[in-house]
């Protein structure tokens, strides 16, 4: 067992932390903070421009095989990155494209299909979305119904995306179809590509409970796909998407994320009094700190297995479920507690009251960042569906 | 021993679940709290008309002389509706504190304006430092020569941009913990000095933040005792605890409903989700959650009732173990009505987000479930 | 709403506690306390002495009507008697004959079975136990296998039951049992009243996980039993029996027995010290302690309101698996807590240790009574059963 | 970073878990028990001669020089048999004592005993109020003209009655919680004035109060310096934490995999209770508490590991962590097996609830999980 960092290792720790500081200025992070993140443009401009940054200095997509643009890291180097990004409060680099399209593409595409794609995905020129969701296909997801039928040469895509993060920034579409009807539901599903430019799309925003823009209904009537924009075979889709589930729930974790957030509640927790004692000092409050911080503990740990067993040659297994689990329950329960360290005031002070001084620096991304949570253990396969795929694979039954 | 409603609660009950029914639903709703007032003006008539406005208040004001049950019946079904307007701010608590204050002549004034529903009403007590502590005020009243002014802000006051009325608490005496040196004051809404900050709360609900800049007011508009506010607000306190508790349940009755309903209807992997053992336990530990908020409801109300036995340590363990529970049951109810409604669950177009909504800020109002907790422990164990 | 109690009703208390205080000696409470439960004569003679004393009162059976010796009582008198009763620190009575199989004889059985059995159940003469659980049968109760063949105007009994309780003291055994083979396995099963002491029949003690002798298999090897002592009709066993489940279940809330051994808890924890401080002081074992105590208060008024509905007319419906279930949690919640408190001294001081001062005086029962009370949520329909009854109730599927 | 054993440790486990599967089933354990001893000689001779004993001593006194690593291997898989013969006493605190303290006369003469198996120790530091303060200490150790004079009574000595040599903390300055005031010493088992005892623990493993009346020991039996006791202890703390906490994950391995099983084998209603989905869910809680659990311990050993970046509070954290982690993890794990496993899980004949009792006693030792709570919560909150 060995976890001590080489002096090199140290050496990259230093070079990440350097590049954070430098390049990750505040104009940049101004923009990501979430007084501002309804401002959708504004939003996607400075994710992009930070991403780019990342993609200049080789690293927007550490974990891609080198040949593609990979930064060929050990377990270890992806670990320190992972966390001092979290640590410098950054947040990661949009999933959509880099570690979901991506791994597909460059899997399973042909040559073509990763010369046309993935350079734009390494420089940030596409934004991509994920069309696999449908009105009656959630977690059951090979219950999907869009249709792509040949005709003269091209996909007709008619149906029904729905839970579609950000699509109102997207270029491109990857989408699960059904292009037959077979008895199995899983046979006949399709991998495709759309431009988010084909007439016959239409964007519906989905406003959640807290009030903000982050989903979408995508609505497809009579889209014309080019068969070129096919991944793999025809009715193999179910395949690539499923090697896709697996790397998508290691990703889950948010491990550094969630230090980061933990760090945060607990200065937070220094300055939020209640008949004068800081509520850090509360042994009930430290008790519900503690819980959660623990568990995070074991979680990073947890990860590390799984990466490890990973560098190993294995591939996820039930583990990646236990990531989205578990990483989604403590992400939702230091939540839980920044909303309740603000007490009244996530109630319901928006940004403009903080700006006059009355109200509370974190009381609405306390509450907004609390309830938009909710959806982290419904969505990437509900935690329902992970405790399903779990069991069948631990009591192999 | 019978928890049944007296014939006039059976009748109030339904009164309160017919206009809901008829003439507040959610789409009614949803125009009146994107509308600039949050509130219906029309809705609150209504109210008066129906008589619910006068129920608490002594008969000699015009009120019904109703009691904690009676309250509990309202907002029980007015949880059921998610229903904005402020009858909590106005009937229960600034009504709250003039009917403790009184008899004098600003309730002789005001009391009958409220049941008439032609005074709106707000308590002004939080301010951006005092989280749960309500002792925790550094707004002050000084004697000037027109009679007091006072200084200081006050944030989320509910129901503070509509209010006619605003009582406000503020510290006469002491330092900035003690509960002895507050004093409870009445100012009208458009009095020079006063800048109000409205917004909507998320659960749909109006509150401002209130300064008060060098407010001057007349030497009779304190109520009660100098330095004896604090009195008023433990005496209003068992009513109006009770009252959010009951609403709480009232709502946690519809997200069950409607979450039992849904997987029903809701079919994934062939058959309806409600077929899932592991959901169905789930299920089951929300029924049992609501049916002991709601037996925690029953208990204070019986601890609270004319002849109790209990002795008031008793009573008051009763009421935050009340309030401890509904915070519980409220969060595990909230969160599986989500959580088991997946995805539509999240949506800002079902109602289920604005019940758990609604909720969520009744667990925060006086002191979430840890602060009772601790107020629980205190009396129970480190006194014993 | 009212729960006030009238004068009547305090008068009544006074009584209560006057004859408690009177006649439950310090000589029958010693003989009943953990110290001695190992010894098994002197433990049921205790029992049946004190049952005895309640019997002469007419206090022994308040649940059953008048005209068979029930105490007429009303919801709050019985609500008193049982409150008292807790606070008293006195065992509730022995209950598989009072209100188990009682209950189903003088609903079900006919005139000379009740003249046979009755008087001598109120009486404590007859000490019955129950046998339902089969080895293959135990959640599933239905699936039972012992048969009751009828030869020569007998039933001949063969088969097997388990988790028998005190069997080892009982006079009689009322038995599910098979008579006919129907293809709905609830069909076909009788009710049957088995003396003990009938050839045939052995006993095998079950030593539990806390190291002592509660539970029992019974076997029936030929047993003959005359068709006198069959209940009702042949074959419809399963619906009397189903009567009485909901009944069993509504006493398992425990209610009073709770609150005393949560007083009992708090009065320890005054004296358990660490470093100095009381554990009471503790504010995270007062936590602990009021997330126990705020259920129970708030169990104690479901089961009134059950009670009071029942006294309405109302028959225990889905609300008596909750008073089960949540009865069960909180009794082992509390028993979680008294072995917590004990600490090092719940591994294992035995009661000689404790007598020569050198232990700890509950450590003993403290561990025995929270490794026994882990059966609570299994018998007695396990929780996990009386979920699945809830759901069905509640959710209508 | 890797998670892998050497290869050395890797002939380690399967060392000791050969010798369990061959040699020390649950019919041989449950002979060993109820022995008057509680533990079997022959096995421990065994554990000698297999090189068990030796592992975590230096080579200078005959031992294998092993770490942490090597401790958590052995115990894991001695876990997995519940093992009770005295490795955690001798071994860990007795030895671990000696080794720290050394080296010197003491440590030369007994440490190669311990790995011949010819000593057996024990470490007798709590006493009746003590609960989990481990510098709450009565016991008193005077200058005698002899040597050293001690006084008082000492409770659940691990291994205490068949102890050859126990180790005393006892007070020698300061008040009754003062941590700078102890000493340690090593005493004769069979030395006048010192009566024990000795009774079985739930989890089968012997341990005995033990009564100190006027012994007097020799002067050069004090270990390491006068009042320098808790030094010692602190250090092996570490050691010791880890050591349990890695048995504990043993056992709930065996625990997990027996439930599994159990479900697959057992039919209600039909078909195998393995097919209902609400167990399923509880199983896959268990699968996750496991995991957990073993990440904490792999954990603690990174952070105590030479040349390990973390600070002391940290590496403190970890250990705190790990022990609040395992405590949960075991409580959840080992009640779900019995409820799991219904009546037969009540059974003393069944081994599911002697592993439980096993990790309950885990649990127990040094510090149950809300002790380990606070003292994580004061380093990482309060201190902040």
């Amino acid at each position: 067992m060995d976890v001590t960092f080489t002096k090199e290792d140290l050496a990259f720790r230093d070079e990440v932390r350097e590049f954070f500081a430098t390049e990750y200025d505040s104009s940049v992070a101004g923009s990501l903070n979430l007084a501002t993140i309804s401002d959708g443009a504004c939003y996607k401009d400075a994710i992009v421009k930070w991403q780019k940054k990342l993609h200049a200095k080789g690293w927007i997509a550490p974990g891609w095989p080198v040949e593609y643009g990979g930064a060929g890291w050990s377990i270890t180097q992806k670990f320190i990155f992972e966390t001092e990004r979290g640590a410098a409060g950054i947040p990661a680099v949009i999933p959509f494209g880099i570690s979901m399209v991506a791994p597909v593409i460059y899997t399973f595409g042909n040559e073509q299909q990763k010369k046309k794609f993935l350079p734009r995905i390494l420089s940030s020129d596409d934004w991509w979305c994920q069309g696999y969701s449908e009105p009656g296909a959630g977690s059951d997801l090979a219950a999907l119904t869009t249709s792509a039928d040949l005709v003269d040469g091209e996909y007709l895509v008619n149906g029904h995306k729905i839970w579609t993060s950000y699509a109102q920034y997207a270029d491109w579409i990857f989408c699960l179809v059904r292009t037959s009807k077979e008895t199995r539901k899983q046979q006949g599903i399709s991998f495709l590509l759309i431009n988010m430019k084909t007439p016959g799309i239409s964007i519906k925003p989905i406003v959640t409970i807290d009030g903000r823009h982050h989903l979408n209904e995508v609505m497809f009537e009579d889209v014309r796909v080019p068969t070129e924009n096919l991944i793999g075979e025809q009715d193999k889709g179910w395949t690539y998407a499923k090697a896709l589930l697996a790397h998508e729930r290691t990703g889950m974790a948010e491990v550094a994320d969630s230090k980061r957030a933990f760090s945060e509640l607990k200065e937070r927790a220094k300055y939020e009094v209640n008949g004068g004692r800081a509520m850090i000092d509360d042994p009930l409050f430290q008790m519900r700190m503690s819980d959660v911080e623990t568990e995070l503990m074991a979680l990073e740990y947890t990860e590390l297995r799984v990466l490890a067993a990973m560098a190993e040659g294995g591939t996820p297994g039930p583990e990646s479920s236990l990531l989205k689990i578990k990483g989604t329950e403590i992400t939702q329960a230091i939540q839980e507690l920044q909303l309740q360290l603000v007490a009244y005031y996530g109630g319901g002070i928006p940004s403009n009251v903080q700006k006059d001084g009355y109200g509370h620096a974190f009381a609405e991304e306390a509450r907004c960042g609390y309830l938009f949570g909710r959806a982290a253990t419904i969505y990437g396969g509900s935690n329902e569906v992970q405790r399903n795929v779990i069991a069948k694979m631990v009591l192999g039954v | 021993m019978n928890f049944q409603l007296s014939d006039e609660q059976a009748m109030l009950r339904d009164s309160v679940a017919r206009y809901i029914k008829d003439q507040y639903n959610f789409d009614t709703r949803k125009k009146i709290i994107s509308s600039e007032k949050g509130m219906s003006t029309e809705s609150w008539a209504m109210f008066s008309d129906l008589g619910w406005l006068s129920i608490p208040f002594s008969e000699h004001y015009g009120g019904y002389g109703g009691g904690n049950e009676d309250i509990a019946v309202i907002m029980e079904e007015l949880g059921k509706g998610i229903v904005v307007e402020p009858f909590v701010p106005t009937i229960m608590l600034f009504g709250g504190l003039l009917s403790h204050c009184g008899p004098n002549k600003i309730s002789a004034d005001l009391i009958p304006k409220i049941i008439e529903g032609r005074c709106l009403g707000a308590f002004a007590y939080l301010e951006r430092q005092s989280r749960f502590e309500i002792t925790d005020i550094k707004t002050t009243a000084t004697h000037s020569k027109k009679g007091w002014c006072i200084n200081g802000s006050k944030s989320v006051v509910l129901n503070g941009s509509n209010a006619t009325h605003i009582i406000v608490a503020a510290r006469t005496s002491g330092g900035q913990y003690d509960s002895s040196g507050i004093s409870l004051f009445m100012v009208d809404a458009d009095t020079q000095g006063i800048s109000i900050l409205p917004y909507g709360m998320m659960d749909g609900h109006k509150a401002a933040n209130i300064n008060f800049d060098g407010v001057i007011i007349p030497a009779d508009a304190l109520l009660g005792k100098l330095d004896g506010g604090m009195k008023f607000v433990e005496k209003i306190m068992p009513q109006v605890l009770i009252g959010l508790c009951a609403e709480a349940i009232g709502i946690m009755a519809v997200l069950n409903e409607a979450t039992i309903a849904y997987t029903k209807t809701r079919h994934q992997f062939g058959v309806p989700i409600s077929s899932f053992q592991a959901l169905q336990h789930r299920m089951v530990d929300t029924f049992m959650a609501a049916e002991q908020a709601r037996s925690m409801v029953y208990r204070a109300l019986c601890a609270f009732s004319e002849g109790s036995l209990e002795v008031e340590n008793e009573r008051m363990r009763s009421l935050h173990a009340m309030k401890i529970t509904v915070a519980k049951s409220s969060k595990l109810i909230g969160e599986e009505a989500i959580q088991i409604h997946g995805g539509m669950g999240m949506t800002d177009e079902l109602n289920i987000g604005h019940y758990v909504k609604r909720l969520m800020t009744i667990n925060l109002m006086f002191g979430d479930g840890d602060y009772h907790q601790r107020r629980f422990n205190q009396i129970s164990y480190e006194a014993a």
